[in-house]
């Protein structure tokens, strides 16, 4: 949790994974991306079983090991060392890729830099920087059956992350059901339609929305 | 027909050119063939073009032959950590093709299914689509990705029985075994050797027709990335 | 979340609706999801098009189907042994699309793995390619085939945990596991549910990511086509 | 074997079996088609070892069962029981055909109705009869290495079977390496070559096989 949490109002990064995990449904198989995606699984709501699924290979991903009991052969894949449950499965990536770009994962919780009012979304490079590659990323976005981002409404120079176009090169296109920010959730039924504001973090008046906004959407 | 061999250099003799296409499992250094990589580097063998979903990190895996200049090019979904990479790639020095990682695995298991090209929803719209051809389905957008057919494949795996039927450890498993398969020849890096018989039929996760040498590596000082881990209750 | 249903019966309610896709495992009669079948029939529901690599034979799996006349198309490798199959085709009352036995197992990965299209040498210059685009890759002509995407699998397991990871007995695995991953929904019958825990995570053949819903068909009387023996030698 | 094997000079079913079996080499990977090709894994010489495969989805299929121990999950692709070996591994049936079209098997031995001088074959249907499929024969001829068809002569009505150009369905276009019939055996080097006859069974001269082909090959 960082300063700014405390002193804005909004959500903390924790609420913000709350807030994502109340979409999660009993009988769920997710795949959480790295960063506050990962704090999701600290709040499944309570009655409700999901399965995580780690795209390196892995169904049913269980908390950090102990102390010592640390695998090197068992990771997640943002390459921390994980611990197993007794339903895990291991497979190879081939199978794991099947799976996502299959349509089999109900629903992925990942992070953006940018996303547009139609559903596009970027998050994996910026022009002049070091790019790393996408890993998965893209995969994800167009094989998961429901895509959540969860992202600070605005950049940290204040600039809207939720825009009419990404300016951004694309990880997928019109691919976005719902954004989780720290002040507001946006939701859409399906890929034709407008995003929609359902929901105002504490202290968060629409007319906050209005202003750090430039995507068009639904009041 | 022996398949095992002394050493990470016999095994692979005879079979480094300049220039060849490599196939390389492991996620991270989870899984790497680290000894036959070390013995690549040290064959001196120059311009290789690696697809493998991670470069390794500064000195280790692949890393190591980005040390010694031995990589013209990478194909891969993610190569951060790694300064040495990005130093070269920055310079243009080394050239990289960015496969989404679904797309790499699957372009592997293609290359060893005898599938030359398939169509996928991943990377439509995006830079991954340049100069792709598209093709619609059922009223969607899909790009035609080419199976990877590499000279060589290397590949850590757990457990081998003498016949090269192969089994993999949890999340080591990874693009391993479909890295073994998209190679004109497959050679692979065990834990251990066990006899014939001594594995469930039902259980191999690559039958040994894809397996054409092999090395016990043992013993390994397997790296982890980033270690995570929980406190103890108290109890 | 509970997947395990009283009946065959039960685990298919809400699921069957006249003129659906019908992905379903097995090999001959090995492996054959023969409850879940016999419940299909027993619903009543028509017009099926059924997936598979065989049509069962006279008075087994998918044949019993077609006794009562609820199959208007196969989809198969190879429907021979089987007079009432052989009957209805040369009346007209049932269409049959070959697909060779490689490519129907490959479009149902590839259904299951979200690939509309693969190409393939398989077929090329047959009648098999009738129809069907051809693509030039690095001098050699393929096929494009299309992934299978069904309304519903219909599967037959050895061992399933109480989240439906699956395990398979030797050749029974066969058409089961990519059929279980191209369809809709999965409903899968298996001789014995065992505690979660007692699969090996490493020995998963399918996990229950796959797998909506489950039924225990024990026991089973399993046929055999061609029993082939040979004697014990004197001692 | 028939009456016919006896009678009739060149080799039985048995020792067509033999003949393609000289082909065999020590690690190879081997798939054996229905009927005379079965018989070649009675046939593998002293100190080779070769590793069968099943498409139904095994490698190192082992002898018919001792009676009373027959499986009815271990069967071959001729719906035959079979037995396993310690080295035996099974697989789904599209990890079996990634295999053979993948190029993994080296060898496959089966029989054929026809076959062209270009390396066309046709073995899977007779237009007008009834048609029960191919099975995996096509995968078979596109996929696996090195194509040994193994077949007599010429049909039952005496008509050639090595001919200019197939009369009936393909099952392959230009795949077939090897002939090996009850009169002799053909090999071309590529699929550019064409076939040259390279043996003659016992007591079967040059003559007799120019009077029962058709097919042009080099003598």
């Amino acid at each position: 949790m960082t300063i700014h949490d405390h002193l804005a109002k909004g959500w903390t990064r924790d609420q913000m994974a709350a807030r994502a995990a109340r979409e999660l449904q009993d009988g769920f198989y997710v795949n959480l991306g790295i960063g506050i995606p990962t704090l999701v699984a600290n709040h499944v709501p309570e009655g409700i079983e999901v399965t995580l699924q780690s795209e390196n290979g892995m169904l049913g991903i269980g908390p950090f090991p102990y102390e010592g009991e640390e695998d090197a052969d068992l990771i997640n894949a943002g390459k921390q060392t994980i611990s197993e449950l007794p339903h895990s499965a291991y497979f190879d990536s081939a199978a794991s890729f099947a799976m996502i770009r299959g349509g089999h994962i109900d629903l992925t919780v990942l992070g953006a830099m940018e996303v547009a009012e139609n559903g596009d979304i970027a998050n994996w490079m910026i022009p002049g920087k070091m790019i790393k590659g996408m890993g998965g990323a893209m995969d994800l976005v167009a094989g998961v059956k429901k895509i959540i981002v969860v992202m600070e409404h605005v950049s940290k120079n204040g600039d809207p992350k939720f825009i009419p176009a990404c300016t951004l090169p694309l990880t997928g296109r019109n691919v976005v059901d719902m954004i989780v920010t720290d002040l507001a959730v946006f939701q859409r039924p399906d890929h034709n339609a407008p995003f929609k504001l359902i929901e105002l973090a504490p202290g968060v008046t629409k007319e906050d929305i209005r202003q750090k906004t430039t995507a068009q959407y639904i009041e | 027909m022996n398949k095992l061999y002394p050493s990470a250099a016999a095994a692979l003799d005879g079979l480094l050119k300049d220039g060849m296409l490599i196939a390389a499992g492991g996620f991270g250094l989870c899984g790497i063939p680290e000894r036959l990589l070390d013995a690549v580097r040290d064959s001196g063998v120059k311009d290789l073009t690696f697809a493998s979903n991670n470069a390794g990190i500064d000195n280790e895996g692949i890393g190591k032959l980005l040390r010694t200049r031995q990589v013209r090019k990478m194909i891969a979904s993610y190569v951060g950590e790694n300064k040495e990479f990005e130093r070269q790639f920055l310079a243009g020095e080394l050239e990289v093709e960015f496969s989404p990682q679904g797309t790499l695995a699957e372009r592997m298991r293609a290359g060893g299914a005898g599938i030359p090209g398939f169509y996928t929803r991943t990377g439509v719209g995006t830079q991954v689509a340049e100069g792709k051809e598209v093709k619609v389905f059922d009223g969607e957008d899909y790009i035609l990705e080419r199976g990877i057919f590499a000279d060589l494949s290397l590949v850590k795996a757990w457990k081998a029985d003498e016949t090269g039927n192969l089994v993999f450890r949890k999340t080591a498993r990874n693009f391993n075994l479909p890295a073994a398969t998209c190679g004109k020849v497959c050679v692979v890096e065990v834990e251990e050797i066990v006899p014939k018989g001594s594995l469930d039929p039902d259980c191999i996760h690559l039958p040994g027709v894809y397996v054409q040498r092999m090395i016990v590596g043992a013993p390994y000082d397997k790296k982890i990335e980033f270690v995570t881990t929980r406190k103890r209750e108290a109890a």
